[in-house]
Protein backbone atom coordinates (compact mmCIF):
# COMPACT_ATOMS: atom_id res chain seq x y z
CA UNK A 1 0.00 0.00 0.00
CA UNK A 2 1.37 3.63 -0.89
CA UNK A 3 -0.03 6.45 1.27
CA UNK A 4 -0.24 10.04 -0.68
CA UNK A 5 -0.29 13.35 0.08
CA UNK A 6 -2.60 15.25 -1.18
CA UNK A 7 -2.98 19.37 -1.54
CA UNK A 8 -5.04 21.61 -2.92
CA UNK A 9 -7.17 20.80 -5.71
CA UNK A 10 -6.39 17.46 -5.72
CA UNK A 11 -7.53 17.26 -1.85
CA UNK A 12 -10.64 18.63 -2.78
CA UNK A 13 -11.33 16.18 -5.51
CA UNK A 14 -10.22 13.42 -3.18
CA UNK A 15 -12.28 14.84 -0.26
CA UNK A 16 -9.12 13.98 2.50
CA UNK A 17 -5.83 15.03 3.01
CA UNK A 18 -4.46 11.29 2.36
CA UNK A 19 -5.19 8.32 -0.22
CA UNK A 20 -4.45 5.10 0.10
CA UNK A 21 -3.46 3.03 -2.59
CA UNK A 22 -3.63 -0.93 -2.26
CA UNK A 23 -3.09 -1.76 -6.34
CA UNK A 24 0.21 -3.13 -7.13
CA UNK A 25 2.14 0.34 -8.51
CA UNK A 26 6.34 0.21 -8.99
CA UNK A 27 6.32 3.69 -10.82
CA UNK A 28 5.30 7.03 -10.86
CA UNK A 29 3.68 6.69 -14.12
CA UNK A 30 1.10 3.82 -13.10
CA UNK A 31 0.34 5.54 -10.08
CA UNK A 32 -0.95 8.58 -11.88
CA UNK A 33 -2.90 6.13 -13.65
CA UNK A 34 -4.92 4.50 -11.10
CA UNK A 35 -5.16 8.47 -9.60
CA UNK A 36 -6.80 9.04 -13.04
CA UNK A 37 -8.50 6.31 -12.98
CA UNK A 38 -10.01 6.43 -9.72
CA UNK A 39 -10.85 10.33 -9.78
CA UNK A 40 -11.71 11.46 -13.48
CA UNK A 41 -11.37 15.17 -12.51
CA UNK A 42 -8.14 14.43 -12.00
CA UNK A 43 -7.64 14.46 -15.77
CA UNK A 44 -9.28 17.73 -16.09
CA UNK A 45 -5.75 19.44 -14.55
CA UNK A 46 -3.40 21.49 -16.26
CA UNK A 47 -1.10 19.04 -14.97
CA UNK A 48 -0.27 16.52 -12.17
CA UNK A 49 3.49 15.40 -11.01
CA UNK A 50 4.17 13.54 -8.05
CA UNK A 51 6.79 14.05 -5.46
CA UNK A 52 8.66 11.05 -4.41
CA UNK A 53 10.52 12.18 -1.05
CA UNK A 54 9.67 15.49 -1.37
CA UNK A 55 11.65 16.12 -5.20
CA UNK A 56 9.25 15.95 -8.61
CA UNK A 57 9.99 12.35 -10.00
CA UNK A 58 10.00 11.42 -13.67
CA UNK A 59 7.01 8.80 -15.14
CA UNK A 60 9.60 6.22 -15.02
CA UNK A 61 10.96 6.44 -11.45
CA UNK A 62 10.15 3.20 -9.11
CA UNK A 63 7.97 4.00 -5.90
CA UNK A 64 8.07 1.71 -2.83
CA UNK A 65 5.56 1.73 0.25
CA UNK A 66 8.51 3.40 2.59
CA UNK A 67 9.00 6.59 -0.13
CA UNK A 68 7.14 9.76 0.32
CA UNK A 69 4.51 9.89 -2.32
CA UNK A 70 2.50 13.52 -3.05
CA UNK A 71 0.32 14.06 -6.04
CA UNK A 72 1.30 18.22 -7.29
CA UNK A 73 -1.58 19.63 -9.05
CA UNK A 74 -0.40 22.61 -10.56
CA UNK A 75 1.41 25.26 -8.37
CA UNK A 76 -0.16 29.05 -7.52
CA UNK A 77 2.75 30.08 -4.93
CA UNK A 78 3.65 33.96 -4.57
CA UNK B 1 25.56 31.46 0.13
CA UNK B 2 24.08 33.92 2.32
CA UNK B 3 20.40 33.22 2.48
CA UNK B 4 17.40 32.39 4.81
CA UNK B 5 13.91 30.85 3.30
CA UNK B 6 11.06 31.21 5.76
CA UNK B 7 7.69 29.87 5.22
CA UNK B 8 5.52 31.07 8.00
CA UNK B 9 1.72 31.79 9.03
CA UNK B 10 2.57 34.99 10.26
CA UNK B 11 2.40 38.52 8.52
CA UNK B 12 5.17 39.37 6.39
CA UNK B 13 6.62 42.43 7.22
CA UNK B 14 8.72 43.68 4.16
CA UNK B 15 11.33 45.94 6.25
CA UNK B 16 12.00 42.48 8.36
CA UNK B 17 13.49 41.63 5.40
CA UNK B 18 15.21 44.86 3.87
CA UNK B 19 16.75 44.95 7.16
CA UNK B 20 18.04 40.91 7.28
CA UNK B 21 19.54 41.56 4.18
CA UNK B 22 21.43 44.74 4.37
CA UNK B 23 25.29 44.17 4.96
CA UNK B 24 28.01 46.72 4.82
CA UNK B 25 29.12 45.31 1.74
CA UNK B 26 26.24 45.34 -0.54
CA UNK B 27 24.89 49.10 -2.60
CA UNK B 28 21.41 47.88 -3.56
CA UNK B 29 18.76 45.51 -2.20
CA UNK B 30 15.92 44.31 -4.58
CA UNK B 31 12.44 43.88 -3.15
CA UNK B 32 9.64 42.01 -4.28
CA UNK B 33 6.62 42.39 -2.54
CA UNK B 34 3.49 40.82 -3.51
CA UNK B 35 -0.23 41.84 -2.01
CA UNK B 36 -3.10 40.39 -2.66
CA UNK B 37 -5.11 42.04 -5.28
CA UNK B 38 -9.00 42.35 -4.78
CA UNK B 39 -9.89 41.38 -8.20
CA UNK B 40 -8.55 38.63 -10.99
CA UNK B 41 -10.52 38.60 -14.20
CA UNK B 42 -13.04 41.08 -12.93
CA UNK B 43 -13.90 38.75 -10.68
CA UNK B 44 -13.85 40.22 -6.73
CA UNK B 45 -11.52 38.54 -4.71
CA UNK B 46 -12.62 38.21 -0.77
CA UNK B 47 -9.40 35.97 0.69
CA UNK B 48 -7.06 33.97 -0.49
CA UNK B 49 -5.22 30.89 1.34
CA UNK B 50 -2.25 29.47 0.69
CA UNK B 51 -1.43 25.80 1.15
CA UNK B 52 2.44 24.86 1.21
CA UNK B 53 3.87 21.17 1.07
CA UNK B 54 6.54 21.27 3.67
CA UNK B 55 9.15 20.28 3.53
CA UNK B 56 9.31 20.04 -0.43
CA UNK B 57 8.23 23.69 -0.60
CA UNK B 58 11.59 24.43 1.36
CA UNK B 59 13.78 22.40 -0.64
CA UNK B 60 12.40 23.84 -3.97
CA UNK B 61 13.17 27.37 -2.58
CA UNK B 62 16.53 26.23 -2.13
CA UNK B 63 17.29 25.14 -5.30
CA UNK B 64 15.83 28.59 -6.94
CA UNK B 65 18.17 30.50 -3.99
CA UNK B 66 21.20 28.90 -4.88
CA UNK B 67 20.88 28.49 -8.36
CA UNK B 68 20.26 32.21 -8.32
CA UNK B 69 23.70 32.81 -6.49
CA UNK B 70 25.27 30.72 -8.88
CA UNK B 71 24.28 32.76 -11.70
CA UNK B 72 24.77 36.64 -10.04
CA UNK B 73 27.34 37.76 -7.86
CA UNK B 74 24.67 37.85 -4.93
CA UNK B 75 25.76 39.03 -1.03
CA UNK B 76 22.15 37.76 0.41
CA UNK B 77 18.83 36.65 -0.36
CA UNK B 78 16.00 36.15 2.03
CA UNK B 79 12.91 34.70 0.58
CA UNK B 80 9.57 34.38 2.26
CA UNK B 81 6.16 33.39 2.30
CA UNK B 82 3.20 33.25 3.98
CA UNK B 83 0.50 30.14 3.87
CA UNK B 84 -3.19 30.15 5.24
CA UNK B 85 -5.66 32.41 5.60
CA UNK B 86 -4.77 36.46 4.15
CA UNK B 87 -7.30 39.60 3.34
CA UNK B 88 -6.73 41.69 0.99
CA UNK B 89 -3.75 43.95 0.98
CA UNK B 90 -2.03 41.24 2.65
CA UNK B 91 1.67 40.02 1.59
CA UNK B 92 2.04 36.25 0.99
CA UNK B 93 5.62 36.40 -0.75
CA UNK B 94 8.50 38.76 0.07
CA UNK B 95 11.68 38.49 -1.60
CA UNK B 96 14.71 40.59 -0.94
CA UNK B 97 18.11 40.30 -2.52
CA UNK B 98 21.22 42.33 -1.55
CA UNK B 99 24.22 43.11 -4.24
CA UNK B 100 26.86 45.53 -4.85
CA UNK B 101 25.38 46.15 -8.02
CA UNK B 102 22.03 46.75 -8.73
CA UNK B 103 21.08 44.90 -11.82
CA UNK B 104 22.17 41.60 -10.72
CA UNK B 105 19.86 42.30 -7.98
CA UNK B 106 16.78 43.29 -10.14
CA UNK B 107 17.74 39.83 -12.42
CA UNK B 108 18.25 37.19 -9.94
CA UNK B 109 14.96 38.58 -7.41
CA UNK B 110 12.53 38.30 -11.22
CA UNK B 111 14.30 35.02 -11.52
CA UNK B 112 13.55 34.00 -7.63
CA UNK B 113 9.68 35.30 -8.27
CA UNK B 114 9.08 33.42 -11.67
CA UNK B 115 10.96 30.32 -10.91
CA UNK B 116 8.87 30.18 -7.45
CA UNK B 117 5.32 30.48 -9.03
CA UNK B 118 6.67 27.46 -11.19
CA UNK B 119 8.00 25.00 -9.21
CA UNK B 120 7.26 25.71 -5.26
CA UNK B 121 4.84 23.47 -4.40
CA UNK B 122 2.39 26.21 -3.13
CA UNK B 123 -1.15 26.52 -3.86
CA UNK B 124 -3.76 29.34 -3.65
CA UNK B 125 -7.19 29.03 -3.30
CA UNK B 126 -9.24 32.51 -4.57
CA UNK B 127 -12.41 33.19 -2.77
CA UNK B 128 -15.02 35.31 -3.95
CA UNK B 129 -18.63 36.47 -2.66
CA UNK B 130 -19.78 33.55 -4.58
CA UNK B 131 -17.56 30.89 -4.52
CA UNK B 132 -14.18 30.00 -4.57
CA UNK B 133 -11.24 28.42 -6.76
CA UNK B 134 -8.15 26.75 -6.93
CA UNK B 135 -5.75 29.54 -8.52
CA UNK B 136 -3.87 27.62 -11.80
CA UNK B 137 -5.73 24.28 -11.76
CA UNK B 138 -7.91 23.91 -14.52
CA UNK B 139 -7.51 25.17 -18.04
CA UNK C 1 -0.73 59.48 -12.68
CA UNK C 2 -0.50 58.69 -9.68
CA UNK C 3 2.76 59.21 -7.64
CA UNK C 4 5.37 61.33 -4.87
CA UNK C 5 8.79 62.52 -5.25
CA UNK C 6 10.59 63.43 -2.37
CA UNK C 7 14.05 64.78 -1.56
CA UNK C 8 14.14 65.27 2.00
CA UNK C 9 17.08 65.21 4.78
CA UNK C 10 15.18 62.81 6.62
CA UNK C 11 16.34 59.04 7.23
CA UNK C 12 14.12 56.56 4.53
CA UNK C 13 12.22 53.96 5.75
CA UNK C 14 11.56 51.60 2.71
CA UNK C 15 8.20 50.25 4.30
CA UNK C 16 6.99 53.67 4.41
CA UNK C 17 7.50 53.64 0.56
CA UNK C 18 5.86 50.14 0.33
CA UNK C 19 2.95 51.62 2.19
CA UNK C 20 2.75 54.78 0.09
CA UNK C 21 2.40 52.68 -3.20
CA UNK C 22 0.28 49.19 -1.77
CA UNK C 23 -3.37 49.69 -3.23
CA UNK C 24 -6.12 46.65 -3.52
CA UNK C 25 -5.86 47.06 -7.11
CA UNK C 26 -1.80 45.95 -7.28
CA UNK C 27 -0.90 42.48 -7.08
CA UNK C 28 3.07 43.26 -6.85
CA UNK C 29 5.51 45.89 -5.75
CA UNK C 30 9.32 45.83 -6.43
CA UNK C 31 11.50 48.20 -4.50
CA UNK C 32 14.89 49.48 -5.22
CA UNK C 33 16.87 50.21 -1.92
CA UNK C 34 19.97 51.76 -2.51
CA UNK C 35 22.22 51.82 0.46
CA UNK C 36 25.72 53.40 1.51
CA UNK C 37 28.07 50.65 0.86
CA UNK C 38 31.66 50.29 3.33
CA UNK C 39 33.76 50.38 0.04
CA UNK C 40 33.98 51.10 -3.59
CA UNK C 41 36.90 50.42 -5.63
CA UNK C 42 38.45 48.78 -2.56
CA UNK C 43 38.96 51.83 -1.07
CA UNK C 44 37.38 52.20 2.66
CA UNK C 45 34.31 54.89 2.51
CA UNK C 46 33.42 56.34 6.03
CA UNK C 47 30.25 58.70 5.00
CA UNK C 48 28.85 59.71 2.07
CA UNK C 49 27.38 63.17 0.86
CA UNK C 50 24.48 63.93 -1.05
CA UNK C 51 23.67 67.39 -2.49
CA UNK C 52 20.86 67.86 -4.67
CA UNK C 53 20.10 71.22 -7.17
CA UNK C 54 16.54 71.64 -6.08
CA UNK C 55 13.25 72.00 -8.05
CA UNK C 56 15.47 71.07 -11.42
CA UNK C 57 16.46 66.98 -9.35
CA UNK C 58 12.25 67.45 -8.57
CA UNK C 59 11.44 68.37 -12.21
CA UNK C 60 13.88 65.66 -13.34
CA UNK C 61 12.30 62.72 -11.42
CA UNK C 62 8.62 64.15 -12.07
CA UNK C 63 9.96 63.58 -16.17
CA UNK C 64 11.40 59.77 -15.17
CA UNK C 65 8.35 59.05 -13.93
CA UNK C 66 6.00 60.18 -15.61
CA UNK C 67 8.11 58.45 -18.77
CA UNK C 68 7.49 54.73 -16.72
CA UNK C 69 4.03 55.49 -16.57
CA UNK C 70 3.25 56.22 -20.11
CA UNK C 71 5.80 52.98 -20.58
CA UNK C 72 4.36 50.36 -18.36
CA UNK C 73 0.91 49.92 -17.05
CA UNK C 74 2.02 51.45 -13.14
CA UNK C 75 -0.61 52.31 -10.37
CA UNK C 76 2.11 53.66 -8.42
CA UNK C 77 5.36 55.05 -7.86
CA UNK C 78 7.34 56.77 -4.90
CA UNK C 79 10.63 57.55 -5.43
CA UNK C 80 12.02 59.49 -2.15
CA UNK C 81 15.98 60.67 -2.24
CA UNK C 82 17.67 61.53 0.97
CA UNK C 83 20.07 64.93 0.84
CA UNK C 84 23.22 65.41 3.61
CA UNK C 85 24.97 63.85 5.37
CA UNK C 86 24.71 60.10 5.56
CA UNK C 87 27.21 56.97 7.51
CA UNK C 88 27.39 53.53 6.08
CA UNK C 89 24.10 51.35 6.00
CA UNK C 90 22.05 54.14 5.55
CA UNK C 91 19.79 54.52 2.41
CA UNK C 92 19.88 57.35 -0.31
CA UNK C 93 17.02 56.18 -2.18
CA UNK C 94 14.19 54.42 -2.33
CA UNK C 95 11.84 53.73 -5.63
CA UNK C 96 9.01 51.65 -4.50
CA UNK C 97 6.00 50.68 -7.99
CA UNK C 98 2.84 49.11 -7.41
CA UNK C 99 1.85 47.30 -10.64
CA UNK C 100 -1.14 44.77 -11.35
CA UNK C 101 1.58 42.63 -12.51
CA UNK C 102 4.94 42.06 -11.61
CA UNK C 103 6.72 42.33 -15.07
CA UNK C 104 5.63 45.52 -15.49
CA UNK C 105 7.21 46.58 -11.98
CA UNK C 106 10.78 45.46 -12.22
CA UNK C 107 11.49 46.81 -15.72
CA UNK C 108 10.07 50.06 -14.29
CA UNK C 109 11.79 50.01 -10.76
CA UNK C 110 15.39 49.19 -13.00
CA UNK C 111 14.37 51.89 -15.54
CA UNK C 112 13.48 55.08 -12.79
CA UNK C 113 16.90 53.94 -11.00
CA UNK C 114 19.01 54.25 -14.25
CA UNK C 115 17.78 56.76 -15.26
CA UNK C 116 17.88 58.66 -11.99
CA UNK C 117 21.73 57.91 -12.01
CA UNK C 118 21.72 59.59 -15.46
CA UNK C 119 20.30 62.75 -15.10
CA UNK C 120 18.99 64.33 -12.06
CA UNK C 121 21.18 66.59 -10.42
CA UNK C 122 22.03 65.07 -7.22
CA UNK C 123 25.58 64.83 -6.23
CA UNK C 124 27.37 62.03 -4.13
CA UNK C 125 30.91 63.26 -2.24
CA UNK C 126 32.67 60.06 -0.60
CA UNK C 127 34.57 60.47 2.19
CA UNK C 128 37.78 58.06 3.04
CA UNK C 129 39.88 58.21 5.90
CA UNK C 130 42.53 60.12 3.67
CA UNK C 131 40.33 63.02 1.54
CA UNK C 132 36.84 62.67 0.17
CA UNK C 133 36.08 63.01 -3.90
CA UNK C 134 32.89 64.22 -6.27
CA UNK C 135 32.04 60.16 -7.45
CA UNK C 136 31.92 60.27 -11.00
CA UNK C 137 33.35 63.62 -11.60
CA UNK C 138 36.59 62.88 -13.18
CA UNK C 139 37.48 60.07 -15.70
CA UNK D 1 26.12 89.76 -15.23
CA UNK D 2 24.48 86.48 -15.00
CA UNK D 3 24.81 84.63 -11.48
CA UNK D 4 25.68 80.95 -11.76
CA UNK D 5 24.75 78.19 -9.05
CA UNK D 6 27.28 76.02 -8.71
CA UNK D 7 26.71 72.11 -7.17
CA UNK D 8 29.06 69.70 -5.96
CA UNK D 9 32.72 69.40 -7.78
CA UNK D 10 32.48 72.36 -9.41
CA UNK D 11 31.69 74.50 -6.04
CA UNK D 12 34.67 73.12 -5.00
CA UNK D 13 36.47 74.29 -8.07
CA UNK D 14 35.19 77.74 -7.77
CA UNK D 15 35.29 77.99 -3.95
CA UNK D 16 32.14 79.03 -3.47
CA UNK D 17 28.49 78.61 -4.29
CA UNK D 18 27.50 80.87 -7.21
CA UNK D 19 29.25 82.28 -9.19
CA UNK D 20 29.16 85.81 -11.01
CA UNK D 21 29.92 85.98 -14.99
CA UNK D 22 30.45 89.71 -16.03
CA UNK D 23 31.23 88.99 -19.40
CA UNK D 24 28.57 89.23 -22.20
CA UNK D 25 27.71 86.01 -22.81
CA UNK D 26 24.62 85.31 -24.48
CA UNK D 27 24.54 81.41 -25.40
CA UNK D 28 25.08 78.48 -23.15
CA UNK D 29 28.06 77.51 -25.52
CA UNK D 30 29.67 81.35 -24.68
CA UNK D 31 29.04 80.76 -21.10
CA UNK D 32 30.84 76.84 -20.83
CA UNK D 33 33.41 78.56 -22.82
CA UNK D 34 34.29 81.58 -20.26
CA UNK D 35 34.03 79.28 -17.15
CA UNK D 36 36.35 76.83 -18.79
CA UNK D 37 39.19 79.67 -19.26
CA UNK D 38 38.56 81.26 -15.83
CA UNK D 39 38.55 77.93 -14.26
CA UNK D 40 40.78 75.25 -16.27
CA UNK D 41 39.88 72.27 -13.80
CA UNK D 42 36.50 72.59 -15.20
CA UNK D 43 37.51 70.93 -18.05
CA UNK D 44 39.23 68.04 -16.78
CA UNK D 45 35.32 66.88 -15.65
CA UNK D 46 33.80 64.14 -17.25
CA UNK D 47 31.53 66.53 -18.53
CA UNK D 48 29.93 70.15 -17.90
CA UNK D 49 26.38 70.75 -18.92
CA UNK D 50 24.59 74.23 -18.16
CA UNK D 51 21.31 74.23 -17.02
CA UNK D 52 18.55 77.32 -17.81
CA UNK D 53 15.18 77.57 -15.46
CA UNK D 54 15.89 73.98 -14.38
CA UNK D 55 16.45 72.39 -17.23
CA UNK D 56 19.07 70.99 -19.33
CA UNK D 57 19.89 73.74 -22.31
CA UNK D 58 21.44 72.95 -24.93
CA UNK D 59 24.78 74.91 -26.33
CA UNK D 60 22.58 77.31 -28.78
CA UNK D 61 20.38 78.48 -26.06
CA UNK D 62 20.49 81.58 -25.48
CA UNK D 63 20.65 83.04 -21.68
CA UNK D 64 19.42 86.52 -20.22
CA UNK D 65 20.27 87.87 -16.79
CA UNK D 66 16.73 87.06 -15.95
CA UNK D 67 17.18 83.22 -15.95
CA UNK D 68 17.91 81.35 -13.21
CA UNK D 69 21.42 79.31 -14.47
CA UNK D 70 23.48 76.59 -13.38
CA UNK D 71 26.29 74.30 -13.92
CA UNK D 72 25.67 70.26 -13.76
CA UNK D 73 28.66 68.56 -13.10
CA UNK D 74 28.73 64.59 -13.72
CA UNK D 75 25.61 63.85 -11.66
CA UNK D 76 26.29 60.87 -9.26
CA UNK D 77 22.96 60.34 -7.09
CA UNK D 78 21.10 56.98 -6.25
Amino acid sequence: MIAIKLFGVMRDIVGKPMLDIDEQVTTVAALKEVVEQKYPKAKALNSLLVAVNSEYAADEQTITATDEVALIPPVSGG
Amino acid sequence: MDYSIQITEKPLVPEVAIQAVSTPNAGAVNVFVGTVRNATSGKKVVQLEFEAYEPMATKELVKIVEQAFRQWPLQKVVVCHRTGVLAIGEVPVVIAVATAHRKAGFQACEFIIDTLKQTVPIWKKEKYEDGEVWVAAHP
